[in-house]
C-alpha cells in the first residue's frame, strides 16, 4: 500500500516525550513506521510544526440533539455555507454545521478524532447514522446511564453485577465507547419537571441518590476495565456556588483505582460547575478552589468547556437546564425526553462580552486550564456547541498561549466582570509542546485511545498527522497570536491514515473514518438477573421492542470494537 | 413463516409489533397491526415495468429499467428549476441519495411535510419544540390533548400504544387515570372517545391558544367572554385543568398545520407548553402521517443544515418555505421537471399546482399506479420499503428504528435506481462541461 | 451621476436571482463590464447582457451616484438591490421576491407589486411599492430574532399577511389592507395600517402599531389603556402582549 | 338553494387503506364525498348517496354525500385527495402550506355525476 515520508518536521508528540524534535517520519499502510524505501511520496516540512492528528474527547457532533439544533436554527445554517465543488459537499452552518462541514472543518484544523459526547441508547442508531456520513475523522461516542432506569433500579437494589451487565449490554445496543453520567438522576427527575439539587438529594419515585449513582457507575466501570474512565458532567450545572457540588462530586471517586494507565474520573466543561457565588449578584469565579484540587489530586482529569463569544447552541442531556437557559433568555427551547432513559434540551445563546456573567466565564474556562499546573489534567475542549463552536479551537490555543493576547480579549469585556474573576493576575503562557498535550495527546490519554494508536506519532501509531505552517524556532506565538491561530485554523497538510486528506488548508480527500466501542464480557449471574428486568421493562415500559432496539451493524460500517472482560477488583 | 417484531410501514406510528406470516414468499396474514397498515402490508396491484409516453394523453409503453433511467437522467440533467419531490414513503438510506441527486442536478428538493407537517418546523424555528419519546408519554402523561388531530382514523395505534388507553410505569390505570380533551372544529370519532370536547371555530386556533396563555399568565381580565366560539369560562376551566396535571401533552395535526395562522399555530401552542412547564412538566408533539416522514427531516437537516424544501440551485443549500417550497414554485410555473419519488403529488396538491405538472415533464418512481402516475412521462416501478426492502424508517417522535423485508421481489430499489440515476446525470454533465 | 437602464429582454418563466442589481455593484462599471455580471436562471449562470438590454449613462464613484433603472415589469426577478447602501433603483413594474433585502440605504421604487419578502432585514434607506405586497413585508428570515431594524417601507396597495414579523426598528406604512398578524412577535419600529387587519400586534414586545381600518379580531392579549389622539384622530390605546410581558402599543380605532 | 359552508380536508383509515390502491373504486368510496350533517343536508335537499356540486373561489368538483353529524353547521369536509383538491387554495401564504382547511365553499345538489380520479386527472393536463 501507500507510503510517505515527511521529512523535517519539527515534532511535538508529548505522548513519547518528543518536544520539539527535527525529525522525519515515515508512514507505511496508514501507520508510523521506524523507515521506508526510497521512492515513497514526500513532504518537505521545511522546519514546520508537525502535532500528532487533533483528537477531541468531548463534543457534539451527530445525533438528535445537533439536529434538533439545525431544525431549529435555519439561520445558523446559512452562516458558513460554503458551495460544493468536485471533492466536497456544500458546508452549512457555524454552531450546528451539516455532516460534511462537521468532518471537513476539523479536519482542516488538523483533527482527526472526535467523540460525541452524549448517546442516548434508544436513539444511538441516530447518532450513528449521522456519525457514518462524517466525513474523513474517526470518531465513537458516549453513552448515557446517569438517570436510566435499569442502572437507578440495580443500584437501589444493591446490584452491582447486575448494574455491570447493564452497562456492557448498553454499550453493546449503542455501540458505545464509555459511560456518560448527566446531572445524574436530574434526567429522570425532569420527566416530572423537577430535578434533584445536590449529590445527597434522592431521585424522585427511585430513591437513589446522584452520589450513588456516580460511585456504583464508577465502580462499575474500572470492574468492566472500560478503556475511559466515568465521564461526568456534574448536578447544578449552571447554578452560582456549584464549585461545592463539584468538589464534592470529584471525592466520590477519590479512592477508586483504574488498572489502566488514566484517570478514574473525567469531569467534563467543568467550567460551568466552577462558579463561585450564592446568585448571580454574587456570582464569581472559583476556578482557583478547582485547579487547587486537581493540582493536589492525581485520580481526576476535567475539560475546559472554554466560552466563546459570539453564537452558541447549547445542546445537552441536562434538560433543566435548558428550560431554565430557554425561559430566562427568552430563547427557544427544544426538550427531548427519552423514555425510561434520560433527557435532553437545545437552547440557542449568544455569549456578549458586555454581559458581565459571560465575561466571567470566558476567563473561568481559562483560569482552569492555566492555574492547573500539570497540562495533561484540563483537555482543551468548548464542548461544542455549548461554549462554542470547535472551529474556534485555535482562538482557545492562542488564549493559552499569549497573555498579551488574552489582555487584548479582556479589554473588550466589561469591567463589571474584572473583580470575578483571577485571570488577569495569571502570567503563565503555554508552549507547543503544551499545546499538543492539551489538544490531542492528553486526550488520548483520557479517552483510552493512546493503545489504539491516537494521540501520538510513535511506531505503529495510527499516521493521523497535522502540519502547520509554524516555524517554531522562529515564531513567538506570545506576540503572532494571529498569525498562529490563523495557521492552526487551516492545517499545511493534514494526514488522516497515511492519506493526504487536507493541503494548504484545502479538503483534498474525504475518505470515511471509524467508529470505536466497547463490547465487555459480563459473565456472571448480573447477567441473567439484569435480562429478567429488562425484559420487563421492554414488556411493560418501553415504546418499542427489545428486538428492534440495538443498533445493528448496519450503522456501523467501519467499527472498531475493543474487548474487555468484567472482573471484582 | 410468521415474521415477529415487524416494524409498519405505514403512519408516524412506526408499530414495531406486527407479526407477518409469510408463505411461498407471499404474506398471507398480518397481525396486530391496524387496518391501514395490514392494508398496505398485504399489498395491492403494482405496476408491473417501467414506462413511458411523450404526450401525457397518450398511452404508457412499456421500457427497459437502463432505457427508463436514462431518459430520467436527460431530463434532470438538462432542466434548470428541477423539483424532486416526494420521499416519504422510503427509508432513510434512499433519501441520502435524493439529496445528492439534488445538487447533481441543481435542482430543489422538498419533501411530503410541505404539504403536512411543514409549517411545524417553521413553528420550531420561532419557538423551538419540548418533546420527549412517545414512551414517555404512555409512562406518565395524566392529561393528554388532541388539537386539531383525528387518530382514530389517521393513527389508529396511536391512542392504544402511547397516548389514551396505554398503560406505564406512572399510569398504572391506563385510560383511566388519564384526561383525555380533544380541540377541533369538528366532533370527531377521536372526540368520541374524549372526557371532554372543545369545539373552536374554524381558523381560530391561534387566538384561542392566545387566550388560554393569557389566562395561564393570571391575564384573564384581558381575555373577551367569546374567543373562537369558546366561552372565556370554558377557557378558564381548560387551563385550570391543563395546570393541574402530573405530566401534560399536546399532541397536534394538520388541523393547526393547514388552519389559518398555520404554522403561527404551532408557534403559539409551543409557547403554551412552555409557559404550563412554569406549573408542570408538559410536552408536545406533532403527529406525523408517514411512516418515515420524520426520517425526511432529519437527514435532510443532516446532510443540508435544513429541514426540508431546499434549492440547491445555486450548489449550496437555500431553504426558505414560501419560496422553495413545492406548491410555491408550482404556482409561479417555475419548474421546468418533476421528478415525483415516494410520495404522490398527483394526489396531495392542488389542483392548480398538477396542472403545472402537466406542461413539464414528470418522471415517477413508485411501486403503485396513483394520480401522479396520470401526469408521468416516466415510471419506474420500484420495491415497497419495509415490505420488500429493509432500512432506516424515523417514528413520529424521532426514535429511528430497521424496518424488516419480509418478502423477495425482482423490482429494484428506491436507492439503486438514484444510484443509477446519479451515475447518468453525472455522465452527462460530465461530457457537455 | 450614472444611470444604468436595464430592459428585460423576455418575460422570465424561471425566475432570476439578481442579487448583483445594485448600486454598490454598477458604481463606475461601464457597460460590459456589467453585462459580464452573473445572475442565476435557476441553476444555469447568465451573464447580465443576456437577460437584459443594458445602457449606461455617465459614470459614478460610488453607490450614491448610481440610479438603476429597470424599464419593464420584472415579476421573476428575485433579490433586486439586495444590500445597497446607496443609490436609487427605480422598478417599472411589478418585482420578484426579497426585493431590497439587507438594504442599507438608498431608495428603490416599485411601480407594480412587489412578491414577498420586500425589504427583508433591511437596516436603512427606503422602499416605495406603488402597487400590493405580497407576504412578510420587511419581515425577517427563518429563525433570525430580528427582521427590518431600520428604514422605511411604503406600500400604497394592499399587503398581505405577516407585515413587520419580528421587526426591531424602523417604519411601515401600509396604505390599503393588511393581511393576518402585522406585527407578530415584533421588538421595536412602527407600523401604519390605513386599510383593515386582523390580529395585530401578537407577541408585541416593544414597537408601535396604528391601524386605522378596522380590526376583524383583537388579540385576547392587550390591556386597554384609553383613548389617545394621534394627528387629531382619536384612537384606543391598548399595550401589550400582556402574555410576554410586552410594552407594545397598538392604536387601535 | 346552495349552502354557504367552510371547507376542510383530512384524513380518513378507508382513505388510508387506499392508498396504495387509488385507481380503484374503493380509493374513489373512500375518498370521493362530501360530509356535513343533516340540518345542513336537509337545506339543499339532499340525501347521503345524492350527488352535490362544491364549488369554492378555485373550482369546482361533484361528489356523492354522506352524513356525518359531528360537523357543526355549516362545516363540510372531503377526505384528502385529488377530489379534494379539485377545490382548495393553491395560495401558500408564504409559507408553503396551500389551503386544505377553512375555505369558504357553495354546496348544492346536483344531478351531475362525480368524475373518476382519471378524469380528474385528465382535466390538468
Amino acid at each position: 500500500m501507500s507510503e510517505l515520508l515527511i521529512k523535517n518536521a519539527t515534532v511535538y508528540d508529548p505522548i513519547n516525550g518528543i518536544n520539539g524534535d527535527k525529525m522525519d517520519i515515515a508512514v507505511k499502510d496508514g501507520k508510523i513506521v521506524d523507515s521506508i524505501g526510497g521512492g515513497a511520496q514526500t513532504i518537505d516540512a521545511e522546519g514546520r510544526l508537525v502535532y500528532p492528528g487533533g483528537v477531541d474527547a468531548h463534543t457534539h457532533i451527530a445525533g438528535s440533539k445537533v439536529n434538533i439544533g439545525r431544525i431549529m436554527r435555519p439561520e445558523d445554517s446559512r452562516s458558513g455555507i460554503k458551495p460544493r465543488t468536485k471533492i466536497t459537499r456544500p458546508y452549512t452552518g457555524y454552531t450546528v454545521p451539516n455532516v460534511y462541514a462537521m468532518g471537513y472543518r476539523y479536519a482542516e484544523m488538523g483533527y482527526t478524532t472526535a467523540f460525541e459526547a452524549a448517546v442516548p441508547i434508544l436513539k444511538a442508531r441516530h447518532t450513528h447514522e449521522e456519525l457514518e456520513e462524517i466525513p474523513i475523522i474517526d470518531k465513537g461516542g458516549l453513552t448515557l446511564f446517569g438517570s436510566n432506569w435499569m442502572v437507578m433500579d440495580a443500584i437501589r437494589e444493591g446490584d452491582q453485577e447486575r448494574l455491570a451487565a447493564y452497562v456492557a449490554w448498553g454499550l453493546l445496543a449503542s455501540r458505545g465507547w464509555g459511560i456518560k453520567i448527566v446531572n445524574p438522576g436530574g434526567g429522570e427527575a425532569w420527566g416530572f419537571g423537577k430535578n434533584v439539587s445536590g449529590l445527597d438529594d434522592p431521585v424522585p419515585n427511585f430513591e437513589v441518590t446522584p452520589r450513588q449513582i456516580i460511585r456504583n457507575l464508577a465502580e462499575v466501570n474500572e470492574k468492566m476495565n472500560l478503556p475511559h474512565s466515568i465521564h461526568l458532567h456534574c448536578n447544578n450545572l449552571g447554578v452560582p456556588g456549584n464549585y461545592k457540588t463539584t468538589l464534592d462530586s470529584f471525592d466520590i471517586c477519590k479512592d477508586i483505582k483504574s488498572k489502566r494507565d488514566r484517570q478514574s474520573l473525567h469531569v467534563t466543561h467543568v467550567m460551568f460547575n466552577s462558579l463561585g457565588g450564592n446568585h448571580w449578584g454574587d456570582f464569581e469565579s472559583k476556578t482557583d478552589v478547582i485547579s487547587d484540587y486537581l493540582n493536589k489530586n492525581d485520580f481526576l482529569t476535567v475539560d475546559m468547556g472554554q466560552m466563546i463569544f459570539g453564537n452558541a447552541t447549547t445542546m445537552t442531556a441536562d434538560g433543566p437546564v435548558q428550560y431554565r437557559n430557554s425561559t430566562t433568555f427568552k430563547a427557544r427551547w427544544g426538550n427531548g425526553d427519552v423514555e425510561l432513559e434520560d433527557t435532553s434540551g437545545v437552547t440557542p445563546l449568544y455569549y456578549s462580552p458586555q454581559v458581565y456573567f459571560y465575561g466571567v466565564m470566558w476567563a473561568m474556562g481559562l483560569e482552569l486550564a492555566l492555574l492547573t499546573k500539570d497540562p495533561w489534567k484540563v483537555l482543551l475542549t468548548t464542548d461544542h456547541p455549548n461554549g462554542g463552536p470547535y472551529v474556534n479551537y485555535p482562538e482557545a490555543m492562542t488564549l493559552l498561549m499569549s497573555k498579551k493576547k488574552r489582555e487584548e480579549e479582556i479589554a473588550k469585556i466589561t469591567e463589571k466582570a474584572y473583580d470575578r474573576w483571577h485571570i488577569s493576575g495569571i502570567e503563565r503562557e503555554l508552549d507547543w509542546y503544551d499545546i499538543a498535550i492539551k489538544t490531542r495527546a492528553a486526550h488520548a490519554k483520557v479517552l483510552g485511545l493512546v493503545e489504539q494508536g491516537k494521540g501520538h506519532l510513535g511506531i505503529g501509531a495510527d499516521a493521523d498527522i497535522a502540519i502547520y505552517d509554524i516555524k517554531p524556532d522562529e515564531t513567538d506565538a506570545t506576540v503572532e497570536y494571529d498569525r498562529v491561530k490563523a495557521a492552526f485554523r487551516k492545517a499545511a497538510y493534514t494526514i488522516k491514515g497515511g492519506q493526504i486528506v487536507v493541503k494548504d488548508g484545502e479538503i483534498t480527500a474525504t475518505p470515511m473514518g471509524r467508529t470505536y466501542w466497547v463490547r465487555t464480557k459480563v459473565d456472571n449471574d448480573g447477567y441473567n438477573r439484569m435480562m429478567d428486568d429488562l425484559k420487563f421493562k421492554f414488556k411493560n415500559y418501553y415504546s418499542v421492542n427489545m428486538a428492534n432496539y440495538m443498533v445493528q451493524d448496519e450503522y456501523v460500517q467501519h467499527p472498531v470494537v475493543v474487548e474487555t472482560e468484567y472482573a471484582e477488583v | 413463516m410468521i415474521i415477529k417484531d415487524v416494524l409498519c410501514p405505514f403512519c408516524g406510528c412506526l408499530c414495531d409489533d406486527l407479526a407477518v406470516e409469510v408463505e411461498n414468499n407471499k404474506v398471507i396474514d398480518v397481525q396486530h397491526a391496524c387496518k391501514i397498515g395490514s392494508s398496505k402490508i398485504m399489498g395491492h396491484d403494482r405496476i408491473k415495468a417501467p414506462m413511458m409516453r411523450d404526450d401525457k394523453k397518450g398511452e404508457f409503453r412499456e421500457v427497459s429499467y437502463d432505457e427508463a433511467i436514462n431518459e430520467a437522467a436527460k431530463i434532470l440533467a438538462n432542466s434548470k428549476r428541477p423539483l424532486l419531490y416526494g420521499w416519504a414513503s422510503g427509508v432513510c438510506e434512499m433519501m441520502k441519495k435524493g439529496v445528492l441527486l439534488t445538487e447533481e442536478v441543481g435542482g430543489i428538493i422538498d419533501n411530503t411535510a410541505s404539504v403536512c407537517h411543514g409549517p411545524s418546523a417553521l413553528g420550531v424555528h420561532e419557538k423551538g419544540m419540548p418533546t420527549g419519546t412517545l414512551g414517555q408519554f404512555a409512562n406518565r402523561a395524566d392529561v393528554a390533548i388532541f388539537w386539531g388531530c383525528n387518530p382514530v382514523q389517521a393513527h389508529p395505534r396511536h391512542m392504544s400504544r402511547y397516548s389514551v388507553f396505554a398503560k406505564g410505569f406512572f399510569t398504572t390505570k391506563g385510560r383511566k387515570g388519564r384526561k383525555v380533551i380533544v380541540v377541533d372544529v369538528r366532533k370527531t370519532d377521536t372526540a368520541d372517545l374524549a372526557d371532554e370536547y372543545i369545539q373552536v371555530n374554524p381558523g381560530m386556533d391561534y387566538i384561542v391558544m392566545s387566550a388560554i396563555r393569557a389566562i395561564i399568565a393570571n391575564h384573564a381580565d384581558v381575555v373577551p367572554d367569546n374567543v373562537g366560539g369558546i366561552p372565556k369560562e370554558k377557557l378558564v376551566e381548560l387551563a385550570e385543568t391543563l395546570k393541574s396535571a402530573k405530566f401534560g401533552i399536546i399532541y397536534f395535526g394538520m388541523g393547526l398545520t393547514q388552519s389559518r395562522g398555520k404554522y403561527k399555530n404551532i408557534d403559539n401552542a409551543v409557547s403554551l407548553i412552555t409557559e404550563l412547564n412554569a406549573h408542570t412538566k408538559y410536552s408536545i408533539i406533532p403527529m406525523r402521517g408517514h411512516y418515515n416522514v420524520t426520517g425526511f427531516g432529519n437527514v435532510c437537516a443532516w446532510e443540508t443544515g435544513f429541514v426540508n424544501a431546499v434549492d440547491m440551485s445555486r450548489g449550496y443549500p437555500y431553504y426558505n418555505p414560501g419560496e422553495t417550497c413545492s406548491n410555491d414554485l408550482l404556482m409561479r410555473e417555475e419548474i421546468d421537471a418533476a421528478f415525483i419519488i415516494a410520495g404522490d403529488a398527483g394526489a396531495h396538491f392542488p389542483a392548480q399546482s398538477i396542472a403545472r405538472m402537466g406542461k413539464v415533464p414528470v418522471v415517477q418512481i413508485d411501486p403503485f399506479h396513483n394520480p401522479t402516475t396520470e401526469m408521468a412521462n416516466i415510471v419506474i416501478p420500484t420495491k415497497v420499503s419495509g415490505v420488500e426492502l429493509e432500512g432506516t424508517a424515523y417514528r413520529m417522535d424521532g426514535v429511528s428504528l430497521r424496518m424488516r423485508k419480509l418478502v423477495d421481489v425482482d423490482f429494484p430499489s428506491d436507492e439503486e435506481v438514484l444510484d443509477k440515476i446519479i451515475a447518468k446525470v453525472r455522465e452527462i454533465k460530465g461530457a457537455s462541461s | 451621476m450614472q444611470t444604468v437602464t436595464l430592459v428585460p429582454k423576455e418575460q422570465f418563466k424561471i425566475s432570476i436571482e439578481a442579487e448583483l442589481i445594485t448600486p454598490d455593484n454598477f458604481a463606475g462599471k461601464s457597460n460590459t463590464e456589467i453585462g459580464v455580471l452573473i445572475a442565476y436562471e435557476g441553476n444555469t449562470p447568465r451573464p447580465l447582457s443576456e437577460l437584459f438590454d443594458i445602457k449606461v449613462d455617465g459614470s459614478a464613484e460610488g453607490a450614491d451616484d448610481v440610479k438603476i433603472e429597470i424599464k419593464g415589469s420584472v415579476p421573476r426577478v428575485k433579490r433586486i438591490g439586495e444590500g445597497m447602501t446607496g443609490g436609487r433603483i427605480l422598478i417599472d413594474g411589478d418585482v420578484d421576491m426579497r426585493c431590497g433585502a439587507k438594504m442599507k440605504g438608498g431608495i428603490i421604487t416599485i411601480n407594480g407589486n412587489a412578491d414577498s419578502w420586500v425589504g427583508q432585514e433591511m437596516t436603512g434607506g427606503e422602499i416605495n411599492v406603488q402597487g400590493d405586497a405580497a407576504y412578510y413585508v420587511g419581515a425577517g428570515y427563518r429563525g433570525e430574532s430580528c427582521g427590518m431594524r431600520g428604514g422605511k417601507i411604503t406600500v400604497f396597495g394592499n399587503a398581505n399577511d405577516f407585515v413587520g414579523e419580528h421587526m426591531c426598528g424602523g417604519e411601515i406604512i401600509i396604505k390599503g389592507n393588511a393581511g393576518i398578524l402585522p406585527g407578530v412577535s415584533n421588538k421595536g419600529g412602527k407600523i401604519v395600517i390605513y386599510g383593515n387587519t386582523d390580529m395585530p400586534g401578537s407577541e408585541m414586545t416593544k414597537g408601535t402599531i396604528i391601524v386605522k381600518g378596522k380590526v376583524a379580531d383583537l388579540m385576547p392579549v392587550y390591556q386597554r389603556e384609553g383613548i389617545e389622539s394621534i394627528d387629531g384622530e382619536e384612537f384606543i390605546k391598548y399595550v401589550g402582549d400582556v402574555i410576554v410581558g410586552g410594552k407594545g402599543e397598538l392604536f387601535v380605532r | 338553494m346552495k349552502l354557504n359552508a367552510t371547507f376542510i380536508s383530512g384524513r380518513t383509515v378507508d382513505q388510508g387503506c387506499n392508498l396504495e390502491n387509488k385507481t380503484s373504486q374503493a380509493y374513489f368510496n373512500a375518498a370521493g364525498y362530501c360530509e356535513m350533517n343533516s340540518t345542513d343536508a336537509g337545506k339543499i335537499g339532499v340525501e347521503p348517496g345524492n350527488n352535490v356540486k362544491v364549488t369554492t373561489d378555485f373550482g369546482t368538483v361533484v361528489v356523492p354525500l354522506k352524513i356525518c353529524e359531528g360537523n357543526p353547521d355549516g362545516l363540510i369536509f372531503v377526505p384528502m385527495g385529488p377530489w379534494a383538491n379539485a377545490v382548495v387554495d393553491p395560495d401558500t401564504k408564504g409559507c408553503g402550506m396551500p389551503g386544505f382547511k377553512g375555505i369558504q365553499a357553495e354546496v348544492e345538489a346536483t344531478g351531475e355525476t362525480a368524475p373518476t380520479m382519471p378524469e380528474l386527472m385528465d382535466r390538468l393536463k
